[in-house]
């Protein structure tokens, strides 16, 4: 993916080389991706519709994914985090927070698989089959992973050891990069994904807080950090200030992301138990008229 | 109690019998002592608390006889400084929470339609300690050992080289004694919200009053123990000479308050928001309709819950923490009025959309919506951090936060109490006395308080015994002290009222405000099993609900009556499905005596006697190995192989 | 229905009276606070300290629109919805959606970006070269000292007008906070750390400060008083503090120099030039033309100089001196000598 | 529980009140788990604790000539720890079947190992002490505050361990209708094993990093 890491220290050819073949590389992976969901969705429309199985606004998403992600390690972005940590850190939310939901929304489990050749597709339904994996599939499990993996990701790139050598490796940069998407993928799927896909509401709105609270935690450190954490030559113009600000960006969007999508998955299941058990008021209270027609629904109380 | 207990619609007579028999608690000494009815723990509680209220409102008085004039010479330094840390304290701690809690413990059970808490005798045992955790820090103050570093206690001026003797090894311990009773309080609320709703009541028929203590009840299994952790490595500092918050050591005495308001701001929500629920809960009987947008409501509760963890360096702005995280806070900060805007004007609306009858508990009501929008407003003000670097530790701050927590904790109180004092004590209280004492609270809450913010844009600092005249505060302290007096003055008229109520009352009928929630189907005061059918449950409202109030007559069914044991039902914690029947505790002296090997404990490391402490865990551990011992069953009972 | 029927219209109107009465009483009130000596916020002098007011009356206002919003509303309810009637079943979520939250979401993003410019502002700091003064709190006092002058003075800063000077806070001891609310809002000082603010004052004059953190007994009587001065006067000022400190030139004075020096004040009191060089308590070498005694505890005059060396804890309780037990017959020499210095 | 209907009506029936058959969750269960939930923070706010001090406190940690951690007792602590799981493990899936020597030789094993554990903490802090106590500065506060208070948290451990063991040998206690107490003592015992992942990661292998 990353077509980062023009070079800092040693700007040496085989630097140059290698960031030439990741380019092209990550490129091509974003290319087969668009592609391969292109023809599964061409063929879902084909079969059963326009805008059936995959609506319309997922596959939308999921090209927005893309094209967010090949944004983020290209162009001014790409120059942004070149300059200072703060820079990076806010390419890494916008991989994290705006490109890994909208992949996520993309839907793509479906349309990828009847893009991929038949052997694949069978190894894949096999793999699913198999009982480790549906274990693994059920919603606590699933979402222990999930937060797990995106904790993982968060924590392990950014201490000052695995963070420098990303910086100074091509290659490791893109692997940063790529766990990053792959993470917020996993993590975005259950909450954003198709509602077959999805983890129950409570579970989900555990899972998003449950995965913040780490993340947050991360951000204050860096945030409330005395002195620079990471060698200058990582950092801005004014270590600390670069360093507080980056720590701020982890900690703020995120908040501010994960707060809005919790709420809004409450709110679409009060509104999902109301639809299911909707509230009756047959009659009014003992000792008036009958309150305003209302037959097995509410007219009082509840939000329709 | 009440003579409506030989018939019931919808149970024979024999079942009732066998009810009353399974659940009846003799008057006794020992009945007393043992029960674990969640109606008595809550009346303990409102009792217990409104009595440290009183004694955390008296030494008020006292401070604020003090600061009548400047220099006066009425308590000394020191004891103005034990009098203002207990005052603080004891409001906090030792009244808002377990204030609230008693409400709780009184109605969730009835309001969900269940006999019980999910854990009657932890509910007894939660009590026990919090009343022996309050006599504990009050003892104190005749000592003149009280604790006397403020209510949040800053390091290090905790620490015992600047604060000898046992003030502060008082605060330690007692805190953490009281966590206790907390943490098991809101750890059975949650479960009985989870477990023990009646039948069909899914998660968007549960009346806001739960929700809110539910969502509070959250918060304190989250928050509570940064305080602990706090008030235990004080009690390492202090006493075992470790070095957390000591700089000279290599500690940090920013530490302290971070995780102090890392607790300490999602408390203030722990107090408001069941206060805010109680408000919803008074709002449709006298509204005479719903409250408008549950699902807005049950959202801003939950919103509040999370956003409150995310916003404590508020209380910090001024120690110099990077510019940067300060317009984070700041930003959370003022996020968090949004979801109590969306509360008030819901309430607003129900108001707009109702018919009012303008009782007593209204009147609390609308006194809450003034003062409430009054002290958020000035909240909303400090989450402005170059405005907050100029009024923290003012006056200023002291007006906010009484405003916010008379009004919009005490007000709502005072509303519940005189709103289900029928349902608790089963006498109606004199509607003139209860007027009388609203209009002279709220007048002297404002004439008390809202001088302070003058005060303190004054440049008057908080927290001082007394103050010279050049500054030019002395008139407006001496408004505030008079009104302290109107306020103390309406509040004694409520105490009045409510002994009057239970001397003198008139009978109250079952549903005196034709309520819409469940308490009010059952009998006033409610027999001790609560329903003697248990109701299976349609709407929002099930009292106004025609289906919900024939499920427990015409409708009732045998696996709702349950009249073989003291039984209650569980159901499935999302959709209220019912699961089974449960047996329920009976009595029993465990959870006193467990709470007094505690406070043999605590005492005990206060006193440095640190063998009978040790002896006192000991009692501590077989109390409960007792209590939790399985009893003896027959092995095909147990499901044994081979 | 008992209950409906108690409808009179009484507490109605009286429910209105805090919409009307209190934006009147906060007017008349803070007029009546920016007249005189008192230390107000709102009768800013200094640049720190106007911007805040600034920001407070755009938020009292838009805090009393708020607050007339919702005592209209109030009151509306409490007029026309009573008694008859009829009650509406209706879910206005868009009222509730947009009273609520829109609204009050527009008008505070707009109060948070005023409030981030005033952070700004406040935090932007003096340049290299200004004048910087180095306080240490004490229980209960402050110690004040200059970068580049060797003298100490206490409770009592001299700034030059107009210029915007570095503050460094430091503590000896417990927390406290540095506060003149009318030349610039708080900072605390940390126990083992640095902190610094900056004063600048836009005219002369004299402005109280008091500390703001709870810091123990005498919280209460940590006042200092922050004097800004035309530049000349405060660079003679400044000489002073570099210098010995004034000689006795009267008998009694020199007589009460005796017994400072050779009795127990010396053991903790210093003044420059004579063998008194103690550390514990305030630096007394310009004693005399101090505001007060005890960090504001007292004015500073003969009288309750007497007082407060027979026996300070009757002045102010608690502070670390303890009870002198200086004869009488020269404590006038002692105060005289006191008095003089300057 | 694939019929409902017919576990209800079998559940409230009077003969559902002699088990505990799991239709639906216990009201223990939850209890525990929020139980563990709230301990589970109040190990986060020690160990967040750990790291403000630290980053706090400046580059040099542990302060004052004080040596890194060693590895090798910690490494066999968890090593008797971790594993403590799986014999509660063992012994409640055998309880559920109504095996109760299952139940039994678990519970004895996980006593065992969790013993060998605190008898290795004793060892620890015996080469410890003679270093750094609590008194010596911050990081030995941290040091023997956080594994002190853990080590607290085996000992209550143990001691429900033993209780139960207590229990199932006296017999009539425990069968596959009856064995709510063993899950929840299990619940918590698998935390204060989780919790000590955390702590080793913190305390020792944090430094090092
Ligand atoms: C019940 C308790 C309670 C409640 C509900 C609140 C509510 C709020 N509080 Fe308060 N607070 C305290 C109790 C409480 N507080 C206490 C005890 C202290 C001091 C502790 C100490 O130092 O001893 C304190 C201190 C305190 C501070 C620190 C001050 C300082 O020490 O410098 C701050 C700073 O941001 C703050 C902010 C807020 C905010 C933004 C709200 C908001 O939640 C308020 C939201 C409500 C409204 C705003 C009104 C209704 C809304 C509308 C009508 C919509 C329209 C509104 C706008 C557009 C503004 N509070
Ligand atoms: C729920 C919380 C709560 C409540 C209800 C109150 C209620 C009151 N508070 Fe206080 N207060 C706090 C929480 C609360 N307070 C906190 C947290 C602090 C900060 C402490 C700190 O800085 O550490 C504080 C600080 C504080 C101060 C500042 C002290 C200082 O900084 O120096 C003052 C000063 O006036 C004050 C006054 C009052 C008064 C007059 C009342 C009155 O409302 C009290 C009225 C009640 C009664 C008087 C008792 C009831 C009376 C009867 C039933 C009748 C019997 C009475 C008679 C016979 C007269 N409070
Ligand atoms: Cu120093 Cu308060
Ligand atoms: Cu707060």
């Amino acid at each position: 993916m990353s077509a980062l890491t023009l070079y800092r220290a040693h700007g040496s050819g085989s630097g140059d080389v290698a960031d030439g073949l990741l380019t092209m590389l990550s490129v091509a992976v974003v290319c087969l991706l668009a592609a391969g969901y292109g023809r599964g969705v061409q063929e879902l429309w084909a079969r059963r519709g326009r805008g059936r199985v995959v609506a319309g606004r997922r596959a939308t998403a999921f090209a927005a994914g893309l094209v967010v992600v090949l944004a983020a390690d290209q162009g001014p972005v790409h120059r942004l985090a070149e300059s200072s940590y703060a820079g990076h850190m806010a390419q890494h939310m916008l991989l994290l927070l705006v490109a890994g939901p909208l992949l996520a929304a993309g839907a793509a489990g479906l349309p990828l698989t009847l893009a991929a050749p038949l052997p694949v597709r069978r190894l894949l339904a096999r793999v699913r089959a198999a009982a480790p994996v549906r274990r693994l599939r059920r919603p606590a499990p699933y979402a222990l992973l999930a937060a797990g993996a995106q904790t993982l990701a968060l924590w392990l790139w950014h201490l000052p050891g695995p963070y420098v050598a990303a910086v100074d490796r091509p290659v490791l940069h893109a692997a940063e990069h790529l766990s990053l998407v792959a993470a917020a993928w996993l993590l975005w799927a259950p909450v954003l994904g198709p509602a077959r896909h999805r983890t129950p509401p409570p579970v989900s709105l555990l899972l998003l807080v449950g995965t913040m609270l780490p993340a947050s935690a991360l951000g204050a450190a860096l945030t409330f950090a005395p002195d620079p954490v990471y060698p200058a030559r990582v950092l801005g113009a004014d270590p600390l200030a670069d360093q507080q600000l980056a720590g701020l960006l982890m900690w703020a969007p995120m908040d501010l992301v994960v707060l809005v999508a919790a709420l809004a998955v409450f709110l679409g299941w009060l509104h999902r138990l109301d639809r299911e058990r909707p509230n009756s008021l047959v009659t009014a209270r003992p000792g008036r008229p009958a309150a305003p027609p209302a037959t097995g629904t509410a007219t009082e109380g509840m939000v329709r | 109690m009440s003579t409506t207990t030989s018939t019931a619609p919808g149970v024979g007579r024999d079942d009732l019998a066998r009810l009353a028999e399974h659940w009846a608690e003799p008057r006794s000494l020992r009945a007393w002592l043992t029960t674990v009815d969640h109606k008595k723990i809550g009346r303990r509680y409102l009792v217990t608390a409104a009595f440290f209220f009183v004694l955390a409102g008296l030494s008020a008085l006292v401070m604020r006889t003090q600061l009548a004039r400047p220099e006066s010479g009425v308590v000394s330094p020191q004891e103005y400084n034990q009098l203002f840390t207990m005052h603080g304290t004891a409001m906090i701690f030792l009244f808002a929470t377990p204030m609230l809690f008693g409400f709780g413990n009184f109605l969730v059970p009835l309001m969900i339609g269940s006999r019980d808490m999910a854990f009657p005798r932890l509910n007894a045992f939660g009590y026990w300690v919090f009343l022996f955790a309050g006599l504990f820090m009050w003892a104190s103050l005749p000592f003149g050992a009280a604790p006397n570093n403020g209510w949040f206690a800053y390091a290090p001026l905790n620490q015992v080289q600047h604060n000898p003797g046992l003030h502060m090894d008082v605060y330690a311990l007692g805190l953490l004694f009281l966590g206790i009773s907390t943490t098991a309080g809101a750890i059975n609320f949650i479960v009985t919200a989870l477990k023990l709703r009646a039948p069909g009541m899914s998660l968007n028929r549960v009346p806001l009053f739960v929700w809110a203590i539910v969502a509070t009840a959250f918060m304190v299994v989250f928050a509570l123990p940064a305080l602990n952790a706090d008030n235990a490595m004080l009690f390492f500092d202090r006493r075992f000479g470790t070095h957390f918050f000591d700089p000279s050591g290599g500690g940090n005495v920013l530490l302290w308050q971070h995780l102090f308001w890392i607790f300490g701001h999602p408390d203030v929500y722990i107090i408001v928001l069941p206060a805010l629920g109680i408000v919803s809960a008074v709002l449709p009987a006298f509204t005479r309709r719903g409250v408008v947008a549950y699902s807005l409501i049950v959202l801003s509760i939950v919103a509040i819950a999370i956003i409150s963890f995310g916003v404590w360096v508020h209380h910090m702005f001024a120690t110099g923490l990077p510019q940067l995280s300060y317009s984070f806070f700041s930003a959370a900060s003022t996020v968090i009025t949004i979801p109590s805007g969306i509360q008030i004007f819901a309430w607003l609306a129900t108001m707009l959309l109702g018919r009012l009858v303008l009782r007593v508990p209204l009147l609390f009501v609308i006194g809450f919506v003034v003062t409430f929008v009054l002290g958020g407003v000035t909240g909303a003000m400090f989450a402005v951090t170059a405005f907050d670097q100029q009024v923290t530790d003012s006056y200023f701050v002291v007006a906010h936060f009484h405003y916010v927590l008379i009004g919009g904790a005490v007000f709502p109180m005072l509303a519940g109490i005189y709103y289900w004092l029928p349902k608790i004590t089963g006498r109606m209280y004199h509607e003139g006395l209860g007027r009388w004492a609203f209009w002279l609270a709220f007048t002297g809450m404002h004439v008390t308080f809202f001088p302070m913010h003058l005060t303190g844009l004054f440049g008057m600092p908080r927290r001082v015994y007394t103050y010279r005249s050049e500054p030019g505060w002395d008139g407006w302290s001496l408004v505030s002290t008079v009104g302290s007096y109107l306020l103390a003055l309406g509040l004694l008229l409520v105490l009045v009222g409510v002994v009057h109520a239970v001397r003198r009352g008139r009978p109250a009928p079952a549903d005196p405000w034709e309520g819409d929630s469940l308490e009010w189907s059952t009998a006033s005061p409610p027999e001790p099993y609560n329903f003697p059918v248990i109701p299976r449950v349609h709407s929002l409202h099930p009292t106004w609900d025609a289906r919900t109030v024939e499920s427990t007559t015409t409708g009732a069914t045998a696996d709702r009556v349950l009249s073989e044991g003291r039984r209650t039902l569980f159901t499935s914690e999302l959709d209220a499905r019912t699961e089974r029947a449960v047996e329920m505790p009976e009595p029993s002296f465990k959870p006193l005596v467990l709470a007094g090997a505690l406070l043999v404990f605590f005492t005990a490391m206060l006193l440095a006697a640190y063998p009978i402490a040790v002896l006192a865990v000991l009692v501590v551990a077989a109390t409960i190995a007792a209590w939790l011992w399985p009893s003896r069953r027959p092995d095909e009972e147990l499901g044994l192989a081979s | 229905m008992k209950t409906t029927a108690q409808t009179t219209s009484r507490p109605a109107r009286r429910q209105r009276r805090p919409r009307t009465m209190l934006p009147l009483l906060y007017g008349l009130l803070l007029l009546a606070g920016c007249s005189g000596g008192s230390p107000s916020a709102l009768n800013p002098a200094g640049t720190g300290a106007a911007r805040v007011s600034g920001l407070w009356w755009l938020l009292f206002w838009i805090s009393m629109a708020v607050f007339a919003e919702v005592m209209a509303l109030l009151a509306w309810a409490l007029v026309f919805r009573r008694g008859a009637a009829r009650v509406r079943h209706g879910q206005p979520l868009r009222f509730v959606t947009i009273a609520g939250a829109g609204l009050p979401f527009i008008i505070l993003v707009a109060v948070y970006g005023v409030g981030l410019r005033d952070l700004a502002a406040l935090g932007a700091g003096p340049g290299r070269d200004a004048v910087t003064v180095e306080v240490t709190g004490h229980k209960w006092w402050w110690e004040v000292r200059y970068a580049g002058a060797s003298g100490a003075t206490a409770n009592e800063i001299h700034i030059p007008v107009g210029e915007r000077v570095r503050v460094r806070l430091r503590t000896d001891d417990v927390l406290h906070s540095f506060w003149v609310p009318q030349l610039m809002p708080k900072t605390d000082l940390i126990a083992g750390e640095t902190r610094e603010t900056w004063l600048e004052a836009r005219r002369d004059g004299s402005y109280r400060g008091q500390c703001a953190e709870y810091c123990g007994t005498q919280h209460a009587h940590m006042a200092f008083l922050v004097v800004a001065e035309p530049r000349a006067d405060f660079d003679a000022w400044l000489a002073r503090l570099d210098a010995p400190a004034r000689a006795p030139r009267t008998e009694a004075e020199r007589g009460g120099q005796q017994t400072f020096v050779q009795g127990t004040c010396a053991a903790c009191h210093t003044v420059r030039g004579t063998g008194a060089q103690g550390q514990v308590g305030p630096d007394l070498s310009n004693v005399g033309s101090r505001w007060s005694i005890g960090a504001g505890a007292v004015p500073n005059d003969a009288g309750h100089l007497g007082g407060w060396i027979a026996n300070s804890q009757t002045v102010k309780p608690g502070n670390a001196m303890p009870p002198q037990p200086v004869d009488a017959a020269r404590l006038p020499d002692l105060i005289a000598y006191l008095r003089s210095l300057g | 529980m694939t019929d409902r209907g017919g576990v209800v009506a079998a559940a409230t029936g009077v003969a559902a009140l002699t088990t505990e058959e799991p239709v639906g969750r216990p009201a223990g269960w939850w209890g525990m788990v929020m139980f563990v939930a709230t301990e589970a923070t109040l190990f986060a706010c020690l160990l967040g604790s750990y790291f403000y001090l630290r980053f706090q406190f400046g580059p040099q940690w542990p302060p004052g000539g004080v040596d890194k951690p060693k590895l090798l007792i910690p490494l066999l602590m968890t090593a008797v720890l971790v594993p403590s799981s799986l014999p509660v493990v063992w012994a409640e899936h055998g309880i559920r079947r109504g095996r109760r020597g299952r139940l039994r030789a678990g519970l004895a094993a996980t006593l065992v190992l969790g013993l060998t554990f605190l008898a290795l903490l004793a060892i620890e802090y015996a080469e410890d002490l003679k270093h750094f106590t609590m008194t010596t500065d911050v990081y030995g506060s941290l040091f023997y505050l956080i594994t002190g208070f853990h080590g607290l948290h085996v000992l209550v451990g143990l001691t429900m361990i033993g209780w139960l063991l207590a229990a199932s040998l006296r017999g009539g206690s425990f069968g596959s209708h009856r064995h709510e107490r063993v899950r929840n003592a299990a619940i918590y015992w698998h935390f204060v094993d989780a919790v000590w992942v955390a702590i080793l990661f913190t305390i020792y292998l944090s430094p090092r990093l």
